[in-house]
């Protein structure tokens, strides 16, 4: 299992230029300086091919569709090239008993060296009840994978935040990978699904590089680091002040900013707006769409797609509660002229007493 | 005396100049516990507040404006005679006992309370340094009316008996004798009687039924009683029935000035009362500003009802005469400038009757810089002028008048003020000035067309 | 899940809502805690009949010094004026406000280029730091201020600073400053109807009345 | 109902904003390779360029004498400019895709020479042709 990973290349039959190609697209789709391709290259060049389990629980197969569809790097470069994919429900030929099998034995020849990719949201409700897979929960997979991972890679929001099992109500207690394992270093690549690329390429980073900056969250750096409003290329009408009301008005027909139909591309990190999906042919924004924010926490749960992003989150009764606090502010106002008018009166009523009956002293005033 | 401060004897007989720098002093009268005076002064103070004045203590924005346009700061530079400043423990005051927040206030000791010290301290701000000239109000970007609260505080001070001496003393005599210089019933018929002879006009005095009641202003009394007569010959050119009343002359009303509201009262129900027992349709008050605040725009709120006749101003007396026709003026050959007394023009708004009046003398009106509602109070009116140990202060905030009136280059000075007139007349020959002022009712009694015309 | 996502969903909900409530409460306490007190008829006889029309005319002209007071006022007063016009079109002209001024009373206008609005908050920023440095340094206001004066103060220029801060993303990520921006300018609203902020509100009222009382007497006002 | 089709749609107006600024790069990049040798990389993926930006960068660069094609994981074309020592090259995927497209400053392209180990494979797979062709050739 020695094997490098351009030794992969050439035993696929390519030479050193398809290797440097490889890397310089890798390193461009990673917005690496030009320089790091070399030093990708070099890298690469002696790295062996490691070893990856991908495990799905609460999810939708929607991230791997995503992934399969990555054109730099491909999937087939990577799975061929690149790493050695050992596990995949989906992608595997073996079902059943001898994928178990086989994925046993991946793990158990490279313990303590492998990627773990984990794709959905582990489900902690009734024990784990929730998900369960040749007898076993997700949660103690997962729990058990973890141990001899080297590196856990949580792909898509479910795994990276929780995603749409976690959403308001969360019937299956599902919870994102990092609350359930605490001991592995964890990249988070989030996003409903994560653009392909981007899943692809943090796989290669890791392997050129190691562990990549990461931001709070837990997300590579390199391609969560800028918001999709800061990169967006309708940008220059949000700082005109030009702006889409509706989605069949002049400003939607004229490509202006969609900030008021409730994108949330200002609070949403991930490289929509660079890489764009489908092979750079589009993304939301530039189909007359705002974005959701699928790559954030909880994006389910903030108050609406197409609530713009300053608007209250709360759906309360602005008339009622507000009319009631001016009922309410009413209410003690009179109460308080009431008691400083009483206490005037009886100033007054006391003021008027000394009046009437004038002080001695006062009174004995000679010139 | 009891109840004065025998360390600081009362000179009020003494003539003005004679008074040398006094030493600063706090007043007090009567005797009582530090907690009785505070209390006597809060609810002084409290017991009259309404909306408005309630709004004003809300809105303050601490801008600082009122400053610049005060001549006690404009003059000394020092931030103690900032206009709200003066105010500063009857706000708290305020915000403790009758603002929305009282309760509030009161409950955690947001707003201490305060002590009878501060009280003795703000006498000279509320008292000395403010003539009430309210100009502090027109330039507050709030339109705060600090002068009306000024005379709400006095309420308090006057409460606790914490007026400054000569002020209060005034006040005393004016209670007991009917007029605060001394101009009683007695003095005034014997003035009359005086000066019909002297000069051989009428005054009529006591008549038991006329369309007009005169009143006078003791100052004029015993100052300028010129201005007696120039008043008799006025009205008998204008054929009006008239007359003064011994039960009912006394215009000024040193009592608003010292915060006494009984003493206020009364003094304006005894004019109310001659005016209503003679029939009179229209009551005149004299060259007195304070005395047109006092019965013009506070008096039928003291006496509980709309006055059945009318309150003029002399110079919207005369105004209307001239109007009317019913009087004639030779042309005064001068440049002359008005000086606006606070009281009448900017509080009072009647701020086209003297100028009218001076157009039909003819003269060639200079107009101060500032004037009209935005002129430069004299440093005499709110009870200023009666406060000695108050002089110094005051003759530098006088300065600004003198320069204004330098500055017109015109060759007369007029006002319609008797305490105006009267702080000129001290400011005159404390400078060793060479402008007096005059009386626009004197000017007009002396350029009235001769009968035979 | 996260804090700081946490925060700003706060930020947003609860905290916005209770800063509403409180700023609605507090100012109808304040307003009918005074306006409820006596108020007296004034019984004289007008000189001017309708004097609340000059009350209307007086909430305008007092809006500007008059000649006679400018030679000492008019700087400090234009840089206060600088200020209030710089937050306005701050508040009023950014369309993430209107939004959230739509998203609560319905109410929507235009808004302006961001550049306007940035060059707009510069200058108020700078306008109130000269304004602080006035209030600290000028013998009167040393005197007159107090708590609520430099309180007050605060609680704008925070706003408009950590406004300046997220729009730029100086110092912090943006949902991080947005989240400060919002619970500062809630702060702002919540402490409005106890302080002299209240100005904004009362400032209609205070000159209203003057304008009415000395209009009904015939004054210049 | 409108047909989708019917809605004009506008794309917005963009103009060269970045190209002037690319092209005082190239330039130093130049002197740099002239007086110490030193290569250098523009990864014009990673720029926001618009129609009018890449026009003006083709237009000034014009067109040179070198232009080849790199066949190995879908191919690759390596053109000289007009200006000598800058290339553009673009590397596009087996199905015809743009990877990547970058300007790079230097003598020849990284790329384009042989490496040794390949020339050595090549040389091996050589030999045995050449071992098939005299063993086999009778």
């Amino acid at each position: 299992m020695d094997e490098t990973i351009l030794d992969a290349f050439r035993q696929n039959g390519l030479s050193r230029r398809a290797f440097l190609k490889f890397c310089a697209a890798t390193a461009s789709l990673l917005a690496l300086p030009p320089a790091a391709a070399a030093a990708m290259a070099e890298k690469l060049a002696s790295t062996p091919r490691p070893t990856v389990i991908y495990l799905s629980y609460q999810e939708c197969t929607g991230c791997l569709e995503s992934m399969t569809r990555s054109f730099s790097p491909t999937i087939e470069h990577l799975m061929f090239n690149s790493i050695s994919l050992a596990f995949n429900d989906t992608l595997q030929a073996a079902a059943g008993e001898a994928a178990e099998a086989a994925r046993k034995e991946a793990m158990r020849k490279a313990w303590g060296k492998y990627i773990l990719i984990v794709d959905g949201a582990v489900p902690m409700g009734a024990g784990g009840a929730y998900c369960v897979a040749a007898g076993q929960s997700a949660v103690d997979d997962l729990r058990h994978a973890a141990q001899g991972a080297a590196a856990i890679i949580a792909v898509g929001t479910c795994a990276a935040f929780g995603g749409v099992p976690y959403a308001a109500p969360n019937p299956t207690g599902a919870v994102p990978v990092s609350e359930v394992i605490r001991d592995r270093p964890i990249i988070n690549v989030s996003g409903c699904p994560p653009i392909p690329e981007v899943m692809t390429g943090v796989v290669v980073y890791y392997l050129s590089f190691g562990m990549p900056a990461l931001d709070r969250q837990g997300r590579p750096l390199t391609f969560y680091g800028n918001t999709i409003h800061d990169r967006c290329y309708r940008r220059p009408f949000y700082d005109e002040g030009r702006f889409a009301h509706t989605f069949d008005d002049e400003g939607a027909r004229n490509g202006w900013c969609l900030y008021e139909l409730g994108c949330k591309g200002p609070v949403t990190y991930n490289a929509c707006a660079t890489l764009k999906w489908n092979q750079g042919t589009s993304f939301p924004i530039q189909s007359g769409h705002g974005c959701l924010g699928c790559s954030e926490p909880d994006f389910w749960d903030k108050g609406g797609f197409y609530r713009p992003l300053p608007a209250a989150t709360g759906h309360w009764p602005r008339g009622e509660v507000l009319g009631g606090a001016a009922l309410g502010g009413t209410v003690v106002g009179v109460g308080a002229a009431a008691l400083a008018r009483s206490r005037q009166q009886a100033a007054a009523a006391k003021s008027a007493k000394e009046v009437s009956s004038p002080s001695p002293k006062e009174d004995s005033h000679e010139h | 005396m009891t109840g004065t401060d025998t360390q600081f004897p009362l000179e009020l007989n003494q003539p003005r100049l004679s008074i040398q720098k006094p030493e600063p002093r706090y007043d007090k009268q009567g005797e009582m516990a530090d907690t009785e005076r505070l209390d006597r002064a809060m609810r002084g103070f409290v017991k009259d507040f309404g909306a408005t004045a309630a709004l004003y203590m809300e809105s303050c924005v601490h801008c600082g404006q009122c400053a610049e346009v005060c001549q006690y700061y404009v003059q000394t530079g020092d931030p103690k005679y900032t206009p709200i400043w003066k105010l500063e423990p009857f706000k708290q005051a305020y915000k403790r006992e009758t603002g929305p927040f009282a309760p509030f206030f009161r409950l955690f000791n947001l707003k201490r309370r305060v002590t009878v010290r501060e009280l003795e301290e703000w006498q000279e701000l509320i008292y000395d340094s403010c003539t009430q000239c309210g100009r502090c109000t027109m330039v507050c970007p709030m339109g705060i009316d600090i002068a009306s609260l000024v005379g709400l505080a006095r309420h308090g001070m006057a409460a606790a008996g914490l007026v400054p001496h000569e002020l209060w003393a005034t006040v005393e005599r004016a209670k007991r004798e009917g007029s605060p210089l001394g101009a009683t019933p007695a003095v005034l018929k014997d003035r009359i009687a005086w000066l019909e002879d002297e000069h051989s006009v009428e005054i009529p005095l006591d008549r038991s039924q006329a369309d007009v009641l005169m009143t006078i202003s003791s100052i004029e009394v015993m100052k300028y009683p010129q201005s007696i007569v120039a008043l008799a010959r006025i009205m008998k050119r204008m054929g009006a029935s008239w007359t003064f009343r011994s039960d009912g002359y006394e215009a000024t009303n040193f009592s608003m000035f010292a915060g006494d509201q009984q003493g206020q009262r009364e003094a304006s129900l005894k004019l109310i009362e001659a005016a209503i027992a003679v029939g009179a349709s229209v009551l005149i008050l004299p060259e007195c500003g304070h005395a047109y605040q006092a019965l013009r725009w506070q008096g039928a709120n003291l006496y509980g009802k709309p006055l059945p006749f009318r309150v003029l101003q002399i110079a919207e007396y005369l105004a209307e005469g001239i109007r009317q026709g019913k009087l004639q003026l030779q042309p005064v050959q001068s440049s002359v400038t008005f000086h606006d007394p606070c009281q009448i023009v900017r509080r009072g708004g009647a701020t086209e009757a003297p100028r009218e009046v001076l157009r039909a003398l003819g003269v060639e009106l200079r107009e101060m810089d500032a004037h009209g509602a935005y002129n430069w109070c004299c440093g005499g009116g709110g009870g200023v002028v009666t406060i000695h140990r108050a002089d110094p202060l005051r003759y530098k905030t006088y300065q600004i008048k003198m320069q204004q009136v330098e500055d017109t280059g015109a060759e007369m000075l007029v006002s319609t003020c008797s305490n105006c007139r009267q702080t000129f007349d001290d400011g005159q020959a404390h400078f060793h000035w060479d402008k007096t002022a005059q009386s626009l009712l004197e000017l007009v009694a002396d350029h009235l067309v001769t009968e035979q015309e | 899940m996260s804090t700081e996502t946490d925060l700003l969903d706060f930020a947003r909900g609860p905290a916005l809502e209770a800063a509403l409530i409180i700023l609605v409460f507090g100012i109808f306490w304040r307003l009918v805690g005074v306006l409820a007190l006596r108020r007296p008829r004034d019984l004289s006889e007008p000189r001017v009949r309708h004097a609340w029309l000059g009350g209307v005319r007086t909430i305008f002209t007092r809006m500007w010094p008059r000649r006679e007071f400018r030679p000492r006022i008019l700087h400090w007063e234009m840089v206060s004026y600088v200020f209030h016009i710089g937050l306005a079109v701050v508040i009023l002209g950014l369309v993430p406000h209107i939004l959230l001024i739509r998203d609560i009373t319905g109410l929507s206008w235009p808004g302006l280029p961001t550049g306007v609005i940035t060059f707009a908050a510069g200058v108020a920023l700078i306008s109130l730091l000269a304004l602080l440095a006035h209030r600290a340094t000028h013998p009167v206001l040393r005197r007159i201020s107090n708590f609520d004066d430099y309180f007050s103060w605060l609680l704008v220029f925070t706003p408009l600073l950590t406004g300046l801060m997220a729009y730029y993303h100086l110092g912090g990520r943006y949902e991080d400053l947005l989240a400060m921006h919002m619970l500062s300018a809630e702060l702002l609203l919540a402490w409005l109807p106890f302080s002299k902020l209240a100005h904004t509100v009362l400032f209609l009222f205070s000159r209203g009345v003057t304008g009415t009382i000395y209009s009904r007497r015939g004054a210049q006002i | 109902m409108k047909m989708l089709d019917t809605i004009p749609i506008r794309p917005a107006p963009s103009p060269a904003a970045n190209a002037p600024a690319l092209l005082r790069e190239i330039a130093a990049a130049l002197d740099a390779l002239l007086l110490s040798g030193r290569r250098h990389c523009i990864d014009l993926g990673s720029l926001p360029l618009s129609t009018a930006d890449r026009d003006l960068l083709r237009e000034t660069l014009g067109t040179g004498e070198i232009r080849m094609e790199l066949v190995a994981l879908g191919s690759s074309r390596i053109e000289e400019t007009g200006v000598p020592g800058v290339w553009w090259v673009r590397h596009s995927s087996e199905d015809g895709i743009l990877l990547t497209e970058s300007l790079e400053i230097c003598h020849v392209p990284e790329i384009v020479p042989a490496d040794t180990t390949d020339i050595a494979n090549g040389l091996q797979r050589l030999r045995q042709a050449l071992a098939l062709r005299e063993s086999g050739g009778h």
